[in-house]
């Protein structure tokens, strides 16, 4: 049971090191490190687009990032129903690419906010990335983003409700989707979303810098090690 | 370019202005230092060679009043492998890896554009450690602002912290610490010191030292445009068809070029094609390529066409001149050129020779088959002139010399003298004051909007790093503030379990030129020296801005100290607040009747009077020690010390601190025999607060070190917090403290800001 | 070829929160200005093309809206005008 | 009072860098835009402003961007219409 996580690095990636020391240092799984402007995903089984701030955010979070070379391949991958995962910019990549519906867009304090943020599991369908989560399991995961309120036009929204794709959503402590408990203005408080066919999901969280207690949370390692057994195996 | 062919003379540029004694002055010039530069070069300078001096022998880039003072700093140590005179500073901290830091500051840019002023500042930090080979681990900044009632500082404020916040998030490095005080001095000049922390392997280090005759010199990042061409204020015909207003004065920072620049730059140095770099900061090109060409001691020629420009029509002293962000200067081994070319281009980002390391001893700047400037061998950095200025403090009035009869009169007069406030007589009242005053309150609104986690995994291993200064002490007595900010800042380190190595400083100050501003100056470094022996951490590195002025005066003198240091064992590095009711709470060092300088006078009364507090650099020593060894023991669940505010505002700070995990705490110093005010708000040095599970294990230890331990208290379940000391006791719920503490600075900030005046 | 100076407004659309425009609503109402009823804020995108026509640049401009520089679940655009030539 | 709708570019100043449109223009010609010779992005906002006349809101507005809008030492500002009333 092994796995090789391919990690793409845009010009301005910064999160492309949180993700490799997620996958080599904690899961002891292979990372490969995928250039923007390569055209080959080297026997990547789980593409991971990490968080950062590709092509310095210009016009809009993942605009341009979207169409690197790399990213035809990504799409590829998607295509032919394998996993896909993209936190912070990633997630914005993924829906400037078309894989994901909706935009992410400008925080409603329109202040950047790092913090920690409580998130509650409610997709059902992408067991690949929450197999290893409880159905509404309650994580305490950081986030750190200036551009993450994610818009859909409320067809899409009962859509993605309907279909058990709003893989994680902003909650209080005690697991209730309040506005308080919304760090960024996100429709129904959503941070995270699944494709149909679930195998892509983008989050705005970063589940991985929550994989070690040392670090404040270990509530990340769990998607990480449902890949492993469900890719993996 | 060939360096073989013989140059013809230096010779005016058609179209460039005449030498005039005005134009000189402009150039902040005096006439003496234009006479030692007409005689070292036995000529009238060009219009171009008065723009190299006029920054190369500005303060900013040669410190001509204050480096006689800097001498003084120790800055050795076995553990030092790179002290002041490059870049950045460098510490070994063991199993090969060594940590680059140094300290900046942004403070006239941020004057006037805080958003840009403070982005640059982060970047050109940024730069100063990647340029030793160390990959930037964390960022802190130290700032300073007026009164927040006033909506220009917080349009200051505002912009400061996303300058700062934009810039390191988008190149990705954390901004894990700092501190951020106000009070009326600084008014209209805020201070913006940022710091930056690198970690690299120990023979990764490299330098800035033009070396190897034939060597190419390469420009190599962002393009040359027209920002930040200071030179003095000279007239603007002359330079070019622009009127002045286009011109602008201040640099627009591009993060994600910096990012680009950053990777690249590390990929470089351990490529082995390069001998130095340099960042290309204050005065640019010319600053960065003169002091490379003097530290290598050989000579350098440089065509000012071959530098990729953002505009046409640049003059050679435009380029020269330009502080256009994000570049630097790169001396390659002769023959790799392309193979530095091709690192630089997968980055996206240029590079493209543009001079040579040369035999022959002279700094030469052509343009094209022109000499626009030639310097005699490195004395344009070596002939700088230097001066002594004056150092007083008087007690009598003196014209020269106005500030220093306030300050002795203002240290004179007794805090006992202020008579309390009627709502004083409830100490819990008091405290509140204290929690939500702007520079002792929760500071989370800023840093809710710095990303502190980047890269966390990194972070964690190597070091643990702090900046502090206590403002109101260097104004009263500069010599003590001096020590005391180096002690806080050793103290703050050894709180989180690590032990302090070196320190970099930021010395901000008014005019050098007034006696008491140059005394205030002198004995700071005295003081800070004094500390850094008595705590073994010597100075790496710094930075000094001089001539922090408003219309009323300088600002208080705030030298800024960074300190790094090394925890043993990460799993041991302890936090600031309480975590588990029924630990017993100690209380390290001594309390004394010492309120002067306090943040209770200033808060409270609007005074800044009395003489600091002592502070005993052998007791901060063993103070330190015994933090390291408790901490390192495993057996302290906190640590805090105590500083503005003294021990109320700490023991407040650690019930609640933490908004979401609060505790409550009870406290009794029955037998404490001193004015009400001063145990509860006064300002003794050498004190830390612990909270541990193991009260005897702490005391031993502190015992072994001769450090003064008592046991004062236990954390409490319920939130309250109860302090009793000397028979009056301040007893309140947590949830009014909280409030205090925490909303104080979103409030403020949801008023009106801009920048109108 | 002739080059166009086309100046392209894009706005966040209408229904969906601006919050920099609600930011700036509230700022200025806070320094005294109160006639101000609303305020939006979008990008304002100056481009230099060179084309054959004001035409073509314009339809160059469009084409490159469409692809890039807005996104069409959250944006509108506007082509506000082409000059020189 | 009539209500007017009054439209502001803001802009980078002429000379300073512009990051932002740097990427993008580098963007379009990535995708093939070869056209492009350069792109600056500024802000576009729309104030609805309350007054007597539509010199009246344009006053409104300049005063307003003297004192918040625009960033005098790094933008330049435009009132570039003013409609309805
Ligand atoms: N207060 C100080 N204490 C110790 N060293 C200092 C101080 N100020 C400046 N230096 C040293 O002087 C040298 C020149 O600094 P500086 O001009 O700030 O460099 P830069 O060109 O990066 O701005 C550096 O090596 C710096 O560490
Ligand atoms: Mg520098």
């Amino acid at each position: 049971m092994s796995l090789t996580f391919g990690v793409v690095t845009f010009p301005g990636s910064n999160c492309d090191v949180d993700a490799w020391h997620a996958v080599i240092d904690v899961l002891g799984e292979r990372a490969v490190s995928l250039w923007h402007a390569d055209h080959d995903l080297q026997g990547a089984d789980v593409v991971i687009l990490p968080g950062g701030f590709s092509y310095g955010d210009a016009l809009r979070a993942g605009a341009i990032a979207r169409f690197s070379p790399i990213m035809r391949e990504v799409i590829a991958h998607a295509e032919r129903g394998a996993p896909v995962v993209g936190f912070c910019n990633g997630f914005q990549v993924l829906c400037e690419a078309h894989l994901l519906p909706g935009a992410l867009m400008r925080n409603a304090s329109s202040k950047f906010v790092c913090d920690w943020v409580h998130l509650r599991v409610d997709g059902t369908n992408a067991p690949i990335f929450l197999d290893a989560y409880a159905p509404g399991q309650l994580l305490r995961i950081p986030i750190a983003h200036g551009e993450g309120r994610f818009v859909a036009d409320e067809a899409t929204l009962d859509q993605l409700e309907g279909e058990g794709r709003v893989a994680f959503r902003y909650v209080d402590a005690a697991g209730h989707a309040t506005d308080d408990a919304n760090p960024n203005g996100a429709a129904r408080n959503i941070a995270g979303i699944t494709n149909a066919a679930g195998n892509v999901l983008g989050m705005m969280p970063h589940p991985e810098r929550a994989v070690e207690p040392l670090l404040g949370s270990a509530d990340g390692l769990p998607l990480f090690q449902s890949l492993l057994a469900r890719v993996g195996a | 370019m060939t360096a073989a062919a013989v140059p013809s003379p230096v010779a005016p540029r058609p179209g460039d202005p005449e030498i005039t004694p005005a134009l000189v002055a402009e150039h902040g010039i005096t006439p003496f230092e234009y006479e030692k530069l007409v005689a070292m070069l036995g000529r009238t300078p060009t219009f171009t060679e008065l723009g190299i001096v006029s920054a190369l022998w500005s303060e900013h880039c040669s410190y001509k009043h204050s480096r006689p003072v800097l001498k003084t700093l120790p800055t050795q140590a076995p553990h030092v492998l790179q002290g002041p005179g490059e870049n950045a500073g460098v510490i070994s901290v063991g199993d090969g890896l060594a940590v680059a830091f140094k300290i900046e500051s942004h403070n006239h840019p941020s004057a006037v554009e805080p958003y840009q002023g403070a982005a640059t500042g982060v970047g050109g930090i940024l730069r100063d450690v990647f340029t030793m080979g160390a990959r930037p681990i964390a960022m802190l900044n130290s700032l300073r602002f007026g009164n927040p009632e006033s909506a220009r500082v917080r349009w200051l404020l505002a912009g400061v912290v996303k300058g700062i916040g934009d810039y390191g998030n988008c190149v990705g490095v954390p901004t894990v610490a700092g501190d951020v005080m106000f009070d009326a001095s600084y008014e209209g000049n805020p201070l913006v010191n940022a710091m930056c922390v690198g970690l690299m392997r120990e023979e990764e280090l490299i330098t800035a030292k033009a070396q190897g005759i034939g060597n190419p010199i390469l420009a190599v990042g962002a393009r040359t445009g027209r920002d930040g061409i200071h030179g003095a204020s000279f007239a603007s015909e002359d330079l070019s068809e622009e009127n002045e207003a286009k011109r602008p004065r201040v640099q627009v920072g591009d993060p994600f070029t910096e990012k680009l620049l950053l990777e690249a730059s590390l990929e470089l140095i351990r490529s082995g094609h390069i001998v130095a770099i340099q960042d290309m900061g204050a005065a640019g090109l010319t600053s960065s390529s003169a002091e490379m060409a003097e530290r290598g001691d050989v000579g350098v020629v440089i065509d000012v066409t071959k530098v990729p420009v953002r505009e046409p029509g640049m003059t050679p002293y435009e380029i020269l001149l330009s502080e256009s962000q994000e570049r630097m200067l790169v001396v390659a081994k002769q023959g790799h050129e392309a193979a530095v070319q091709a690192i630089l281009h997968r980055w996206h980002l240029e590079a493209e020779v543009i001079g040579e390391v040369i035999a022959e001893p002279v700094y030469r700047v052509m343009e094209g088959d022109r000499v626009v400037a030639e310097f005699p061998g490195t004395r344009l950095v070596t002939d700088c002139p230097q001066y002594h200025p004056e150092a007083r403090e008087s007690a009598q009035y003196h014209p020269e010399a106005r500030e220093s009869a306030a300050i002795v009169a203002l240290r004179a007069r007794d805090p006992h003298a202020v008579a309390p406030r009627a709502e004083e007589a409830d100490p819990a009242w008091t405290l509140a004051q204290l929690l939500s005053s702007p520079t002792v309150a929760s500071k989370r609104w800023i840093t809710r909007q710095y990303d502190s986690q980047v890269r966390t995994s990194t972070v964690a291993g190597p070091g643990a790093a702090d900046a502090a200064i206590v403002r109101l002490y260097v104004y009263l007595d500069p010599r003590t503030g001096a020590r005391i900010a180096v002690a806080e800042a050793a103290r703050n380190v050894a709180c989180t379990g690590a032990r302090p190595l070196a320190i970099t400083n930021n010395l901000n100050f008014g005019n050098p030129k007034k006696p008491d501003v140059f005394f205030q100056f002198r004995e700071a470094v005295h003081g800070m020296g004094d500390a850094c022996r008595a705590l073994g951490t010597p100075v790496t590195g710094g930075n000094v801005s001089l001539y922090n002025e408003n219309p009323q005066g300088a600002v208080f003198p705030t030298p800024t100290v960074g300190m790094v240091g090394l925890i043993d064992d990460v799993a041991h590095a302890t936090r600031m607040t309480f975590t588990t009711p029924g630990d017993a709470i100690i209380l390290l060092g001594e309390t004394k009747d010492e309120l002067g300088g306090s943040e209770y006078l200033s808060r409270v009364h609007g005074l800044t009077i009395g003489a600091p507090p002592s502070v005993d650099l052998e007791g901060e020593r063993r103070l330190v020690e015994t933090l390291v060894e408790a901490i390192g023991s495993g057996v302290v669940r906190s640590a805090h010390d105590c500083s503005e505010g003294g021990l109320a505002v700490a023991l407040a700070e650690c019930c609640v601190a933490d908004r979401d995990a609060m505790c409550g705490a009870e406290v009794r110093i029955d037998d404490l025999a001193l004015p009400m005010r001063s145990a509860f708000f006064g300002e003794s040095q050498g004190r830390v607060l612990l909270s541990t599970a193991e009260p005897d294990r702490v005391l031993a230890v502190a015992a072994r070190h001769g450090v003064p331990a008592r046991r004062v208290g236990t954390v409490r379940a319920d939130p309250v917090l109860v302090l009793s000391l000397g028979g009056t006791t301040l007893e309140s719920p947590l949830a009014p403290l909280a409030a205090a503490f925490h909303d104080a600075i979103p409030m403020l900030m949801t008023r009106a800001a801009t920048a109108a005046a | 070829m002739p080059r166009f100076s086309v100046s392209i407004h894009i706005v966040p659309r209408k229904g969906l929160l601006d919050p920099q425009g609600k930011a700036v609503a509230d700022a200025l109402h806070a320094l005294g200005f109160a006639t101000v009823a609303d305020a939006r804020i979008g990008r304002h995108i100056v481009l230099e093309v060179d084309g054959e026509s004001a035409e073509a640049a314009r339809a160059q401009a469009t084409a490159m809206c469409d692809k890039l520089l807005a996104n069409p679940v959250t944006e509108d655009y506007e082509i506000a005008a082409v000059a020189g030539g």
